[in-house]
């Protein structure tokens, strides 16, 4: 056993308290045993073991000992300090001495849930209080600094759950920047035909929204541009926004599309985005009727001018406003913000990577957002469902799982496929009248009214085959499948192989993370699963925060799902947001770092060592000295100093040292 | 660098014109090879049926030889999808599954030989694709196969599971080297559809029926030979066709290995390449 | 399983094996087994399911229940061509095709596979007959399977086999491997060499 | 833990923001692995002198993990990358004194990346318990000493 660490003041006493977390800890661990190992450590006062050290009678235990046995040290050894560490350190503040005095071990996360031995597993965690004991010793008093929060708010992305988290916040009165992408805001849910389950339209719900957020005085719009860059920490974020030439001066346009009118090209005919290729635009377009705001753009790809300069520029004629500046740049905006919330939402799966389905290979084979917009009333076929090739189908196969609950692509449920696919279903029933076969895995409808749109669907006399289609290909075996498309598929609550002919094949495709997901997370400083969705704080209790302060997470980025969850959770975002804004100032974690002057040598070692900046050298004095306001507390400039002049508050050179000496004291 | 000829049990057999085909191809192209000393039977489908490990054993044996013969980083080609198919498997349950590896290892020992794990194994495909290249190919296709129309079939072993010179559900390797000879190649979807392998042999009527779709659907698609890279495809979808004519009505077409097709447009004589030994003459589409 | 007249159809618990399952997984290397999600994608890519009395995912699910007899003497596993067709399409990396060998060696072991079905005496005589040789020899192969199968079968293979031998596809004599017994190289002294270091339990009976 | 088996005793320094949220992760997945690593946690790996390296192996432990986040990642832009050079500086000088290069090991863990920690303990243990203890006699460190270590190490 380590000495203990050099204090100021008075004696150090002790009190350490094992958590039993129910069974989770206790059930593997001998708590009794830590119990009494903890009371014989130089030092400790109190030791005691607890059901629930969080609970309000386990805090209470805390506080009526540091009264009566005069403790000035805490240790709880109980679960990740990630997750109660504020709890106890409040729990021993109003205990009546400085919350830093304190030291968490883990033994849940750490040692009880990853431990398949008993005695491992209780040896271990004397290793860690043993650790925490040590280190106690040597903490010194600290205060949390005040800092002033920025009362604006920054929302990335303007589907529908940067719509609504914007919305919110506007409404409450924040000032709200909205930075989209793509040309206009409504995300994915603009190009949806109808919603399940009500079937209620997608843009009689969505386009007052859009509206609102155009005209909105708390908000700023800055479609057709991206965040290039974030610095700063909660609540005191600056933000480079870059603004991408649409070629046409914003505040001009009215949206009178007599530009697109006389464009050079007198059909369209380059591939339209918002319509999946499926109808053409010109280079100079609106990307869709109710687009927000309703502001042409121009797509220097396709656009004469650009391609080679011998254009007659027949649009900049056409415009009585004067809106078309052929010479737009990139324009950089820079704002402060005090919280951000990131609403960058999904892409669909790309299908062709699933080659047994023929995408791009047979033109009767459809995604099913390609089909969103053949159902839907303005789309490229006016709502009519036709083929490519101009027929009605008179049979559809709908393949559910597409690039879901695959080890190929990927593994997890996209959540909101079954449900769409039923939409879909019933949908081009209604107006083909066609025969509708759902090929699924298993359905999944829970959501309130969703097994209620199921019941509907069967009655509606839609197919259902319970099968994972193997392929889709055009080879024939019997009459009736010639000139067909047919779908091969054990249809196993049968426990038969069957081929069923179809018209039409339509891939109920995936979500994904969106392509630069990695890009994001690295700009906003949070992190992302495995299949690329930003990571939530913590799964149940902070699903909107970030491991980032002050960032927040709204809608699909971080994880699939359907429009009633996004739009929930885009709200509990913005009121996230609010509660930091309105609160007015944060506390920062006394983490910084600072320098012994007495002990520093002058040598500048530490000064390039800070990514903030925050250290600089003190020419008179000869000596480095560190701005705790800038300073993150990362601790990287501690770790270079030659002369350990260089400390962190609550990570001093000597508390881990003393922390190494007590995981190592016990053997 | 001498590339080593894993011939397996039917390239001396009813597999004959693929191995006189293939390496007069080779010589032609100026590939040098040499065949895989004291080779024995690759264990094929059948013999994994009754004792996995000797089967994998068996296999581990050939690239324990070809390690001696050709050095650490050997290439063998085996151009019958099953040998193929098996000596790629047993490397990989090798180095997956360490404790039949080892016990593997220690059996080679036994007879002193010595395992070679990095010893390539490559389908002759994979080496005309990628090491001649089919710019080479195409400037040596002295009589380039004009007007042919062939289907390319290559069966199911050779691209499932662990070929990685091709795509597994629509391979193009075999379609590229033909056309590169001058041949055109139809599209179609069954380039990998399974011709049934033994069954043809052991429960006829099964077999018959999966060679009759093969052949009826590559006429349907205006082919009018089929070419394989495998001896039993060929042997199934060849030597059955009286059969198969007299179960589903007539079903004639040439069936003929890539590698007689190459000969033929490297210029070389028939008799060089088997042709003579098929069954269905070239001219006989039906 | 029948209870008088009429055939039961109920399955007991005291009907199933419930090691099977972990034996089988253990066999094919890997416990994939258990990853199924009866998808049925395996069977739908099976070029010969049409002909299987149980489909390769129905086989899957009995294999894991533990229905021992009905697995080890259905058609399906000797129909199964070995195409790898499931085992690339299964969405759970589940690889069907080795679980297919796995219970080919387990019936072949215990002896249960459908009587006088050429599969499994093509599969024996073949590997007998390679760890004589070395090599595999069709003619004396197919005729031994016939004879010990459908004698009759083979005078209609008669005909192609004259063929075969007339375009010097199929020859009589003996293929056979160079390395004698003791020899650097021979077989019979790796094959027991193998079978030495086969665990305790387990490994087929020949 | 009492089979006779030596056990050897690994101290981990994980960043706060990555491979110490990856190890409750794996906690909270209930991903089992060996008991034989403590943790200490930092809030970069930025923050590691190593001479918490040195005073770890010469207090009895036979090896040390370092866990940061991927390159690219660090929650502090770069306090990773100075972790590596630091990291190279000090593998060569415990090689200088016979340290096998298993025992002391740095990995890139992310914070969704519980399986890892997983997978990366469990590999280190078998590593360093095929190694053996290291056995470098325990000397208390005295408090306040200077630094043990050449100052290239600093940096």
């Amino acid at each position: 056993m380590a000495t203990l660490g050099p204090n100021q003041g008075d004696a150090v006493r002790i009190g350490v308290y094992i958590c039993h977390c129910g069974i989770n800890i206790a059930g593997k661990v001998d708590v009794a045993d830590v119990t009494q190992f903890a009371a014989s450590l130089p030092g400790v006062v109190v030791a005691r073991d607890y059901k629930f050290m969080c609970s309000d009678p386990g805090q209470e235990l805390i506080q009526q000992d540091i009264r009566e046995h005069g403790l000035n040290r805490i240790v709880v050894a109980s679960c990740s300090p990630l997750m109660h560490e504020a709890t106890f350190r409040r729990a021993a503040a109003e205990g009546g001495i400085n919350p830093f005095f304190f030291q968490m071990a883990n033994i849940r996360e750490h040692v009880s849930w990853v431990t398949a031995d008993k005695a491992a597993a209780t040896e271990k965690s004397r290793a860690l209080v043993a650790a925490a004991v040590s280190r106690v010793g040597g903490h010194e008093a600290l205060e949390r600094q005040r800092v002033a929060v920025k009362p604006d708010v920054l929302v990335v992305g303007g589907g529908i759950a940067g719509i609504h988290a914007a919305l919110t916040l506007a409404d409450s009165g924040k000032t709200v920047y909205l930075v989209e992408r793509e040309p206009t805001i409504g995300g994915h849910m603009a190009k949806f035909d109808k919603t399940f389950p009500t079937l209620d339209c997608a843009a009689c719900i969505l386009t007052p929204k859009m509206s609102l957020v155009r005209q909105h005085p708390n908000i700023t719009l800055w479609t057709y541009a991206e965040v290039a860059d974030v610095s700063g920490y909660v609540g005191n974020f600056s933000v480079t926004v870059r603004r991408k030439p649409r070629y046409v001066i914003e505040d001009r346009c009215v949206g009178c599309n007599a530009c697109v009118e006389a464009c050079v090209f007198k059909e369209g005919k380059f591939a339209d985005e918002f319509n999946y290729g499926l109808a053409k635009r010109k280079p100079v377009y609106m990307p869709f009727p109710q687009a927000t705001p309703s502001v042409v753009l121009i797509d220097p790809a396709t656009c004469l001018h650009f391609k080679t300069g011998k254009c007659k520029q027949a649009c900049k004629a056409a415009c009585e406003r004067d809106a078309i500046d052929f010479d737009q740049r990139d324009e950089l905006v820079e704002i402060e913000v005090g919280a951000i919330v990131v609403a960058t939402g999904f892409q669909p799966f790309d299908a062709e990577r699933v080659p047994e389905y023929g995408y791009g290979q047979y033109p009767g084979v459809y995604t099913s957002l390609e089909v969103e917009r053949l159902v839907n009333a303005s789309g490229p076929t006016g709502g009519e469902i036709t083929l490519r090739d101009g027929r009605v189908p008179k049979a559809v196969g709908i393949i559910h799982c597409v690039g879901s609950r695959d080890h190929a692509t990927n593994k997890y449920c996209s959540r909101v496929c079954c449900m769409y696919s039923l939409k879909l279903a019933h949908l081009v029933k209604e107006r083909t009248g066609a025969e509708i076969y759902n090929f699924y895995i298993d359905m999944r409808t829970p959501g309130k009214g969703y097994e209620e749109f199921y019941d509907k669907l069967l009655e509606e006399g839609v197919h259902f085959i319970r099968g994972r289609a193997a392929e889709v290909t055009d080879w024939t075996m019997t009459p009736d499948e010639e000139g067909k498309l047919v779908i091969r598929a054990e249809d196993t609550l049968i426990g038969a192989v069957r081929r069923i002919p179809v018209d039409m094949v339509v891939l109920s495709v995936g979500l994904e993370a969106q392509a630069d997901a990695g890009e994001v997370r690295r700009l906003f400083n949070i992190s992302c699963s495995h299949e690329g969705w930003f990571l939530e704080r913590h799964p149940k209790l902070a699903p909107v925060s970030t491991f980032t302060d002050g960032v927040f997470l709204a809608g699909a980025c971080q994880g699939p799902k359907d429009i009633p969850d996004t739009v929930a959770q885009a709200g509990a975002a913005a009121a996230e947001a609010m509660a930091l804004i309105d609160k007015g100032y944060v506390e920062l974690e006394p983490n910084t770092a600072f320098i012994d002057e007495e002990r520093c040598s002058g040598c500048k070692t530490c000064i390039a060592m800070c990514p903030y900046s925050a250290i600089s050298f003190i020419a008179d004095a000869r000596v480095a000295r560190v701005n705790e306001a800038l300073c993150k507390g990362c601790g990287t400039c501690v770790a270079a100093c030659p002369s350990a002049a260089a400390q962190q508050h609550l990570f001093t050179d000597d508390q881990i040292f003393d922390e190494i000496a007590g995981v190592l004291s016990y053997v | 660098m001498t590339y080593l000829y894993y011939p397996g049990c039917s390239l001396k057999g009813t597999g004959r014109g693929y191995e006189e085909s293939l390496l007069a191809v080779f010589d032609a192209l100026q590939l040098p090879w040499a065949e895989v000393k004291d080779w024995n039977c690759c264990g094929a489908t059948a013999y994994m049926a009754v004792d996995e490990v000797k089967a994998f054993t068996l296999a581990a044996r050939n690239l324990a030889i070809a390690r001696e013969q050709g050095g650490e980083t050997a290439q063998v080609i085996a151009p019958c999808s099953a040998c193929y198919l098996v000596l790629c498997k047993a490397q990989h349950v090798i180095h997956d599954a360490p404790e039949i590896g080892a016990r593997i290892t220690d059996a080679l020992g036994a007879a002193q030989l010595t395992y070679g794990p990095r010893v390539q194994v490559r389908h002759p495909l994979d080496v005309l694709i990628n090491d001649v290249g089919t710019e080479r190919l195409a400037a040596a296709a002295t009589a380039p196969l004009r007007g042919r129309r062939v289907a390319c079939y290559y069966g199911c072993q050779m691209v499932r599971p662990y070929a990685t010179f091709d795509d597994q559900y629509a391979p193009t390797s075999m379609d590229r080297v033909l056309r590169a000879m001058g041949a055109e190649t139809v599209d179609w979807p069954l380039k990998t559809r399974c011709c049934g392998g033994t069954l043809t042999g052991t429960i006829e009527d099964v077999g018959l029926r999966l060679n009759y779709i093969l052949l009826r659907e590559a006429k349907k698609r205006g082919a009018d030979a089929i070419a394989t890279a495998c001896p039993l495809c060929q042997f199934n979808l060849e030597c059955y066709q009286d059969k198969i004519s007299a179960v589903y009505g007539a079903s004639r077409l040439p069936v003929l290995y890539f590698s007689q097709f190459m000969g033929m447009a490297l210029g070389l004589s028939e008799a060089r390449l088997g042709i003579q030994r098929n069954f269905v003459p070239l001219a006989a589409a039906v | 399983m029948s209870d008088g007249q009429m055939p039961r159809k109920i399955t007991y618990e005291a009907d199933l094996d419930p090691h099977f399952a972990e034996e089988i997984a253990a066999s094919a290397r890997g416990e994939q087994l258990f990853q199924c999600i009866q998808c049925g994608t395996c069977g739908g890519a099976c070029p010969v399911s049409p002909y299987m009395d149980l489909t390769p995912r129905r086989i899957i699910a009995m294999t894991r229940a533990g229905y021992k007899a009905e697995v080890l003497k259905s058609h399906t596993i000797w129909l199964c061509a070995s195409c790898y067709a499931c085992t690339v399409a299964c969405p759970k990396a589940v690889r069907i095709t080795d679980v297919m060998y796995a219970l080919k060696q387990r019936a072949i072991r215990d002896g249960v596979y459908p009587k006088r079905f050429p599969v499994p005496v093509l599969a024996r005589e073949f590997f007998q007959g390679v760890l004589t040789t070395g090599r595999n020899n069709e003619l004396p192969l197919l005729i031994k399977m016939y004879l010990k199968t459908n004698i009759f079968k083979m005078l209609g293979q008669a005909v192609m086999g004259l063929r075969l031998f007339l375009t010097g596809r199929i020859g009589l004599k003996q293929e056979r491997i160079a390395a004698r017994r003791g020899e650097k190289g021979d077989l019979r002294t790796i094959m027991a060499a193998v079978d030495r270091g086969a665990p305790a339990k387990g490994g087929p009976s020949q | 833990m009492s089979d006779g088996t030596f056990q050897p005793r690994i101290v981990a320094f994980f960043c706060n923001w990555c491979t110490y949220t990856a190890a409750d992760l794996a906690g909270i997945s209930r991903m089992s692995y060996a008991a034989n690593v403590r943790v200490v946690r930092l809030m970069c790996s930025g923050r590691l002198d190593p001479q918490f390296v040195v005073a770890a192996l010469r207090q009895g432990a036979d090896g040390v993990l370092i866990g940061g986040c991927h390159p690219g990642d660090c929650h502090y832009q770069v306090g990773n990358h100075k972790a590596l050079r630091r990291f190279t500086l000090l593998k060569r000088l415990l090689g200088q004194l016979g340290i096998e290069d298993e025992r002391v090991r740095l990995e890139w863990i992310a914070a969704s990346e519980g399986d890892k920690v997983q997978r990366v303990i469990n590999e280190m243990v078998a590593q360093v318990r095929a190694l053996g203890p290291l056995g470098l006699t325990a000397i208390p460190r005295p408090h306040g000493e200077a630094a043990a270590v050449p100052p290239c190490c600093a940096e």
